[in-house]
């Protein structure tokens, strides 16, 4: 119980700090739920991604920091492609790279590098990342594009009942939150009830049992790269529609790395949980925190949720480093 | 091969512990040095100092810092570019604010700033290893972006965030041309490189390896891990704070925010990977390589008559990092460092085989 | 303390005062008892061996003893010291040194500076100082250099001095470990199964390195080992803990005829 | 020097007068503590006045006999010149012998004090200690492990350097006294020969004879107190303490004792010794390494070796010599220097070597000329125990590879009837203790030393030993029978580790194969051959078509030499056993006792001449642990191509 109290605490804290603008009366309970409900949307993306993360660390134990270029080089080849073809072609189409790019991953990579201590693993995956980056831009160019959605833009009204003014609500960031959701939902069910998904579990407890039930570690390898390529075009298509297909949107995806942090590496429900807390904390930080800061220091501008979320996990990883749900380890001797 | 080692015995420990105990090993290296000093500054074009070697002396310092950290000490950082930033930054105010100050002064104040935000960033080595220490550190590099982007008196309000610098003079000598910096810059490596070898291979040096090895075990013979994990962090980010500050003041010149980023951090993180983890040699070969590849790439379709345009030799650049990168961890995971320690060996053992 | 005279294997080494005693101590890792109210004394310059079968408890005995566990409930008095909760190094500081079951060598280096790091707790020049490691730095390390060079000698490891630890052959690699405890001059060594693994001419040079340290550099000796012939030969006192439990205390042949030890052997072969 | 030399006739003095001249020159060096140690020859003059006042106290007088067991220690050198001070003589003893074989010279010499390395010697000594009541004390160097021992016998070096000093303090005079009183013509030490068929016989040698020779080869190849030697063969063997004691004694140059005896090798590359002996076995067994370690290179490296080892062979040797060589052989001998020789030297620890000389026994002329060609100044000696060494050297620049060279000054040679070497020379020893018979035997009134050995002085006044005049036989044929000249054929193989030949009286030669584990279960290591160990290894079929192959091209090049063409090996068999010394197999010089051979394996022998194809062995083994078993199993035999003996000449 006892190493439950600092974790208390910073929740009370976080609690604290996102109700505060409220109860001290900073800002009006509409655009306040509008913030949250921003944060959420954010959140839920990040969750998205963190969960190709944690499915791959779960499976290979990778630390993949190739996932922020992997949703870059899916919406990259999503847009590229769906200029001259209809959009769920272009998906389709994408979804088979990004099969084959799990392929290659596990064939160049992964298989040489089996039984290697994890910081070089994730070195790889930096190696994996600016071949990547640079392989992406190469073929599908290094402008920025657009996807078009099919999803009318202009922003809705909603709640005008409860709220002074009512909430604005962008409609794509509906559409994109409900698929994220459903997505989000579709591999926790995946993961939790089928028998891949327990299969893919049991890898990450135990190569050798994997092995001895019967499951090819290599192809579950594949398989996991395959789904974190899906889960990659699924966040890809979604920011490079709102933000437009550039470079930036690897970096917005590294998010899923302090996502995890507090999630915990393993755990599903930790990187659901994560996502939306660091979705909802920068939002609100940059929004209430952010022009206090600029005041009071005289800053040049806000841009406090490029730190944020790593601050954060930072201070998390002080306070409990195995994360919300992660398992304690112990160094045996 | 070239080695002649008959003869050379020792009679007592000092000349046992010397840095380079093979006469020959000493031969070479002081007709590198001189070589280095005598012709180098004579024989070399502009072009070749301000694009290699300067960028190479100075990234040699910071990736030697790295290597201290990660390849020594075995602590993963992947947001050293912000202990550079907080060296550039330190060294600019200082330099602005205190005008009289001598510049290596300035310069060692500037280590000590990164040092001290090595080790606050290094605190959470103590906790946690590995992989959650990879994402502490991109927590550094993300702030120190934040910081000096938007905190004005870091940039001297300067309007566009951009700070600017001007010649420095060093006892009477204004270090200007690319020649005098080359000087410069390649005396400081000098130093820096001794003082780094001589720490790894002091009782420091082996608490550091020691920890890195078997972190337990380090401890059950008396290492404390405090100590060890926090002191690699400070000395990582001194250097680092050095290289940062002569990054600005002698290859930049002048710098936008975010000039510092986390591209610069993996690229220190690749130099060392390639150049050869746990090898000062190694940070001098990763430095060297990434350096010269952009170069290379630019320039060898030029002589083949093949158009490239400058995007592409970019992206083409980041393509053979990342394949690099992948094929060392996999044929040589220590580096090219570990190829020159085989050969050496291989030397002086020729003509057997092992 | 009325422990009987335990008989001396050499003339002239003397068993001294109690060292070292543990009271009571209890661990457990979530639900597991790894350890129950154990309670046994260790003598100055003695040998004293804790066996048992797998998994009884010793491992985790020396670990309790060197701080690597804390335990839950009990107490541990070293020299003048008492403690529950210390932390490995601090334990090296006050004279406990350890090697361990699987060899816990730092791989990438020399065995020259393994040894060399055995010393690191009694080295002091300042972080600058060894930077320059000009005058009091370099003769420091000097000085160290040569008690490791003692240590080479003592265990017979001339020949690897620069060779890198992981690249040994298991055997050297124990004695490396053995020479990287030993360089701290500790008061007390604990030792994790040294012979685990060996052929026979291995563990007799290990056999004979104990006893040398014990007998020459007067180190008191805590070892677990699975060799019962081993144990009963160099040993002057034997635990025998099963399940976490001590079922049996004394000298090698008191031990040896003791029923619940006979038992709990049997009862572990099956 | 040469006017004050008619005074330093003793060592001792020897030693006073370069702690005089060159008192900071390194005397010797030890490798210990990870470091080359160094005494300088003050140092070394100081230890031996201790220790030689501190024998004293301890009642060593003049003519008494002090022993010395351990491995090339400067303690153990010490002791040497400490003892001859006192007049007392210094008996250096084998360290690797058995407690059993150290009795002898113990009771022989009635040796009162033995100054022991360590824990080891003084085990063996005890053991024997009540056989020996002469022996009153032990005094050992190394404490390690002797601290329980009470025995009152026994105390250590550093108690008996400390009595030493204190009694030095208190008279410092009569240590000068006891060294002016020592002659040139006293005994300055005895060494025991290790005796292939009787007893060990003490040899008597003076401080006369020691140091005459020492000087003679000083001037001869122009040695100074530059020049550096490494100690690591026994110090009890004469070869050894000439070049470690005698010489530098006279020379002033600095001896090197290496930290172990797995780290020669690496000792040896450090120190770069400049002059250098070894009997012809070291350098087989470097050169079986040499091979060995080549065989494992890369194919491009490989050929290179072999092509400059070529080139090598066919001018190394002469441009060693300073002959004339064309302008195109010279550059690509100078190429292959950079390449090969100069690496391959460096890698030997040779680089520095200015004399080397091999001795003792016959060298292979293949395995001469290999060093010789790498530009290693390798000569050949002749000598023994009886004559301080040396007899005849070769001289630089006419070096034969199958003569020992042309007497050194001083020295006096004729031949008997039988082919017997008579030698006269002024290091000829004086007697073999307390056995005036085998000294008469030995030594005639005229002062000629009867060797033993037979041969010649061929036309170019170089001295040529076939074999020792008793084991020259004579096939039934009635052609000469030299099997050691075979069995030297037989171990140029680098697979080859020892043979024995037999053929005395009988129709034709047959042998006996101890192959050499390392380079042969290398070998079956590349082919994928599993074994267990020597005795299997030994017996595959595959290790047989290896061997047979290696005398079937001993036997072609005994068929050009027409008095030995009727030596050709027919039929040979692989040993189920190493030989060994501690079987009495070999002499501790690592000699082959045909003899004794022939005897223990009669059965074997018989087989062989029995037209036999395998044959029953059983065997008692003595494991390295001391343990005893027997083994059992089928000898293989084979026969071996022979060459028609040119007599019977067939179609050209």
């Amino acid at each position: 119980m006892k190493r439950h109290v600092p974790v208390l605490v910073l929740a009370a804290v976080l609690l604290a700090g996102l109700f505060a603008p409220l109860v001290l009366k900073l800002s009006a309970p509409g655009f306040w739920t509008e913030v949250l409900l921003g944060g959420l949307m954010a959140g839920v993306l990040y969750s998205l991604v963190a969960l190709g993360f944690v499915l791959i660390f779960k499976a290979s134990g990778v630390f993949n920091f190739a996932q922020g270029a992997m949703v870059l080089f899916a919406a990259l080849a999503v847009a590229r492609l769906s200029e001259r073809m209809p959009l769920w072609v272009a998906i389709l189409l994408a979804v088979a790279i990004m099969v084959a790019l799990a392929w290659l991953v596990e064939r160049l990579v992964l298989r040489p590098l089996v039984n290697q201590e994890g910081v070089a693993l994730l070195m790889a995956t930096l190696g994996v990342t600016y071949f990547l980056d640079g392989f992406g831009q190469t073929v599908w160019g290094s402008d920025i594009y657009s996807i078009d959605l099919g999803i009318a833009r202009e922003p809705v009204m909603v709640l005008e009942k409860v709220f002074e003014g009512g909430i604005l609500i962008n409609r794509d960031d509906v559409a994109a939150a409900v698929v994220a959701i459903i997505l989000v939902g579709l591999l926790a069910l995946f993961f939790q009830k089928t028998a891949t998904g327990r299969a893919l579990r049991a890898v990450a407890d135990d190569h050798q049992a994997a092995m001895s039930i019967g499951i090819p570690l290599n192809r579950i390898w594949v398989i996991v790269w395959s789904v974190a390529g899906i889960v990659a075009i699924v966040a890809g298509v979604i920011w490079g529609g709102k933000l437009g297909v550039q470079f930036s949107i690897s970096l917005v995806a590294l998010k899923a790395l302090p996502v995890v942090i507090l999630g915990g590496f393993t755990s599903i429900p930790g990187a659901i949980l994560g996502g939306l807390i660091i979705g909802v904390g920068e939002k609100m930080a940059e929004v209430f925190l952010g022009p206090p800061l600029v005041q009071m220091f005289d800053l040049a501008g806000g841009g406090i949720e490029n730190w944020f979320a790593y601050m954060l996990a930072l201070l998390f990883l002080l306070v409990r480093p195995e994360g919300l749900f992660g398992e304690k380890h112990i160094d045996r001797v | 091969m070239l080695y002649r080692e008959n003869g050379q015995f020792k009679s007592t420990y000092a000349a046992d512990l010397q840095m380079l105990p093979i006469l020959q090993d000493r031969l070479f290296m002081f007709g590198l040095i001189a070589f280095a000093f005598l012709v180098v500054p004579f024989a070399a074009s502009d072009y070749l100092f301000l694009s290699i070697l300067i960028p190479f002396l100075i990234l040699t310092v910071a990736a030697i810092g790295l290597n201290l950290l990660v390849g020594y000490c075995g602590q993963i950082s992947i947001g050293h570019a912000a202990f550079m930033a907080v060296g550039a930054y330190a060294a600019y105010n200082l330099w602005l604010r205190v005008p009289w100050m001598n510049f290596l002064v300035v310069l060692v104040l500037a280590g000590f700033c990164a040092a001290a935000a090595g080790m606050i960033f290094g605190i959470p080595s103590l906790r946690i290893k590995g992989l959650y220490l990879a994402v502490a550190t991109l927590a550094a590099q993300f702030f120190s972006d934040w910081v000096f982007a938007r905190v004005k008196w870091f940039t001297d309000y300067a309007h566009s965030g951009s700070v600017s610098t001007a010649p420095i003079d060093l006892f009477g000598w204004t270090i200007d041309t690319p020649t005098d910096k080359y000087l410069f810059l390649l005396a400081v490596l000098i130093v820096f490189t001794i003082l780094a070898k001589n720490l790894t291979r002091g009782h420091l040096g082996r608490a550091w390896m020691a920890t890195r090895d078997m972190d337990v075990a380090a401890e059950v013979i008396g290492i404390r891990p405090v100590y060890a994990k926090l002191t690699a962090f400070a000395i990582s980010a001194f250097y680092c704070g050095v290289a940062g500050a002569l990054w600005g003041f002698m290859y930049l010149g002048a710098w936008e925010p975010l000039a510092f980023n986390l591209t610069l951090s993996l690229n220190l993180l690749f130099m060392i990977i390639i150049g050869g983890m746990g090898s000062i040699l190694g940070s001098y070969f990763g430095a060297a390589f990434i350096v010269a590849l952009p170069i290379i790439l630019n320039q060898v379709p030029q002589w083949f008559g093949i158009p490239i345009s400058t995007a592409t030799a970019s992206h083409l650049e980041f393509m053979i990092f990342g394949a690099l990168i992948v094929l060392f961890l996999i044929l040589e995971p220590h580096g090219i460092a570990r190829l020159w320690a085989v050969g050496k060996e291989k030397l002086r053992l020729w003509p057997f085989p092992h | 303390m009325t422990a009987p005279e335990t008989h001396l294997h050499f003339q002239g080494r003397n068993v001294g005062e109690v060292i070292l005693s543990v009271e009571g101590v209890s661990l457990a890792f979530g639900g597991v008892k790894a350890l129950q109210d154990v309670s046994f004394d260790v003598r100055e310059h003695e040998v004293r061996a804790i066996i048992g079968p797998n998994g009884a408890g010793k491992s985790s005995m020396l670990n309790v003893i060197n701080g690597v566990y804390h335990p839950q409930r009990g107490r541990i008095r070293f020299k003048e010291r008492q403690f529950t909760d210390m932390d490995p190094h601090e334990a090296a500081v006050l004279g406990i040194a350890r090697t361990f079951q699987n060899i816990a060598l730092f791989k990438g280096m020399s065995v020259l500076d393994n040894i060399m790091a055995g010393r690191n707790l009694r080295m002091r020049s300042g972080i600058l100082a060894q930077a320059l490691r000009i005058g009091p730095a370099l003769k420091e390390e000097i000085a160290h250099r040569q008690e490791v060079e003692r240590i080479i000698d003592f265990l017979e490891l001339q020949p690897y001095r620069k060779t890198q630890a992981g690249r040994l052959p298991y055997g050297l690699q124990k004695r490396v470990d053995l020479g990287r405890a030993l360089a701290s001059e500790p008061k007390m060594l604990l030792l994790d199964e040294p012979m685990a693994g060996m052929n026979l001419e291995e563990k007799q040079d290990m056999c004979r390195f104990i006893l040398d340290a014990n007998d020459q550099l007067g180190t008191t000796i805590v070892l677990i080992e699975h060799d019962m012939g081993v144990v009963m030969d160099i040993s002057d006192r034997v635990v025998v803990l099963d399940y976490g439990r001590k079922i049996a205390d004394g000298t090698p042949d008191e031990v040896r005829n003791n029923q619940a030890v006979v038992e709990a052997y049997l009862g572990a072969s099956h | 020097m040469a006017a004050q030399a008619g005074t330093l006739d003793t060592f001792p003095k020897l030693l006073l007068e370069h702690a005089r001249v060159r008192p900071s020159r390194p005397a010797i060096r030890e490798k210990d503590l990870g470091i080359w140690q160094t005494w300088t020859w003050g140092d070394y003059a100081d230890e031996v006045r201790a220790l030689a006042c501190g024998l004293a106290a301890h009642g060593v007088t003049r003519g008494a006999h002090v022993a010395l067991v351990g491995d090339n220690r400067p303690r153990i050198y010490a002791g040497i010149c400490a003892a001859q001070c006192l007049g007392a003589i210094p008996v250096p003893l084998y360290q690797d012998a058995v407690a059993t074989e150290m009795a002898f010279p113990i009771q022989n010499a009635q040796i009162g004090h033995v100054i022991a390395e360590d824990q080891e010697q003084v085990d063996k000594l005890l053991e024997i200690l009540p056989g020996c009541p002469s022996l009153k004390r032990i005094y050992y160097d190394d404490p390690r492990g002797l601290r329980h021992y009470s025995h009152e016998a026994l105390s250590s070096y550093e108690s008996l350097i400390k009595a030493g000093r204190e009694a030095l303090e208190r008279d410092s005079a009569f240590l000068d006294a006891e060294i002016g009183k020592g002659r040139g013509s006293d005994t300055a030490a005895m060494f025991f020969t290790s005796g292939t068929t009787a007893a060990p016989k003490g040899v008597v040698l003076t401080h006369d004879s020691l140091i005459d020779r020492s000087r003679t080869i000083m001037a001869w190849e122009g040695l100074n107190e530059d020049d550096v030697v490494l100690a690591f063969m026994p110090p009890a063997w004469i070869g050894q303490n000439i070049f470690s004691y005698a010489q530098p004694l006279v020379t002033g140059y600095c001896i090197c004792c290496p930290e172990s005896t797995e780290t020669v090798t690496a000792d040896m590359r450090e120190i770069g010794p400049t002059y250098y002996f070894a009997p012809p076995r070291i350098f087989e067994a470097l050169l079986t390494q040499v091979s060995v370690r080549m065989e494992d290179a890369s194919a491009l490296k490989r050929r290179m070796y072999r092509y400059f080892m070529g080139v090598a062979r066919r001018v190394g040797a002469r441009i060693l010599e300073g002959k004339p060589v064309g302008l195109a052989d010279r550059m690509l001998y100078n190429l292959g220097d950079f390449l090969v020789y100069a690496p391959l030297r460096n890698v030997l620890g040779m680089s520095r070597v200015r004399i080397a000389y091999t001795g003792g026994e016959a060298i292979g002329p293949d395995l001469f000329v290999f060093y010789r060609s790498l530009g290693i100044n390798l000569k050949q000696l002749y000598g023994s125990t009886e004559t301080s060494v040396f007899v005849c050297v070769q001289a630089n620049g006419q070096v034969k590879s199958d003569t020992a060279g042309p007497p050194v000054p001083g020295v006096e040679l004729k031949f008997t009837e039988q082919r017997e070497l008579l030698i006269r020379s002024p290091g000829l020893f004086k007697e073999y203790y307390k056995n005036p018979q085998a000294t008469a035997e030995a030594k005639d009134a005229e002062g000629w030393f009867h060797t033993g050995d037979a041969g010649y002085i061929d036309a170019d006044g170089h001295l040529k030993i076939i074999d020792r005049v008793k084991d020259v036989g004579r096939l039934a044929g009635g052609t000469l029978f030299a099997p050691k000249y075979l069995e030297n054929k037989l171990k140029f193989f680098p697979y080859i580790k020892e043979a024995v030949c037999f053929g005395h009286g009988r129709s034709m030669v047959c042998a006996f194969i101890n192959i050499d584990m390392d380079a042969v279960g290398n070998w079956a290591e590349r082919k994928g051959l599993p074994y267990s160990g020597y005795t299997d290894l030994a017996s595959q079929d595959a290790v047989y078509d290896l061997i047979s192959g290696c005398v079937e091209q001993v036997n072609a090049d005994l068929a050009q030499e027409a008095e030995l063409a009727a030596s050709q090996i027919h039929r040979f068999l692989i040993l189920h056993k190493e030989l060994d010394a501690d079987d009495e197999e070999l002499t501790r010089t690592r000699k082959v006792r045909r003899g004794f051979i022939a005897e223990k394996y009669a059965t074997l022998v018989d087989a062989l001449y029995g037209g036999k194809h395998a044959v029953h062995v059983e065997a008692k083994v003595r494991y390295e642990d001391g343990r005893t078993g027997t083994y059992s199993a089928d000898l293989k035999i084979r026969d071996a191509r022979t060459l028609p003996v040119p007599g019977e000449k067939k179609a050209a």
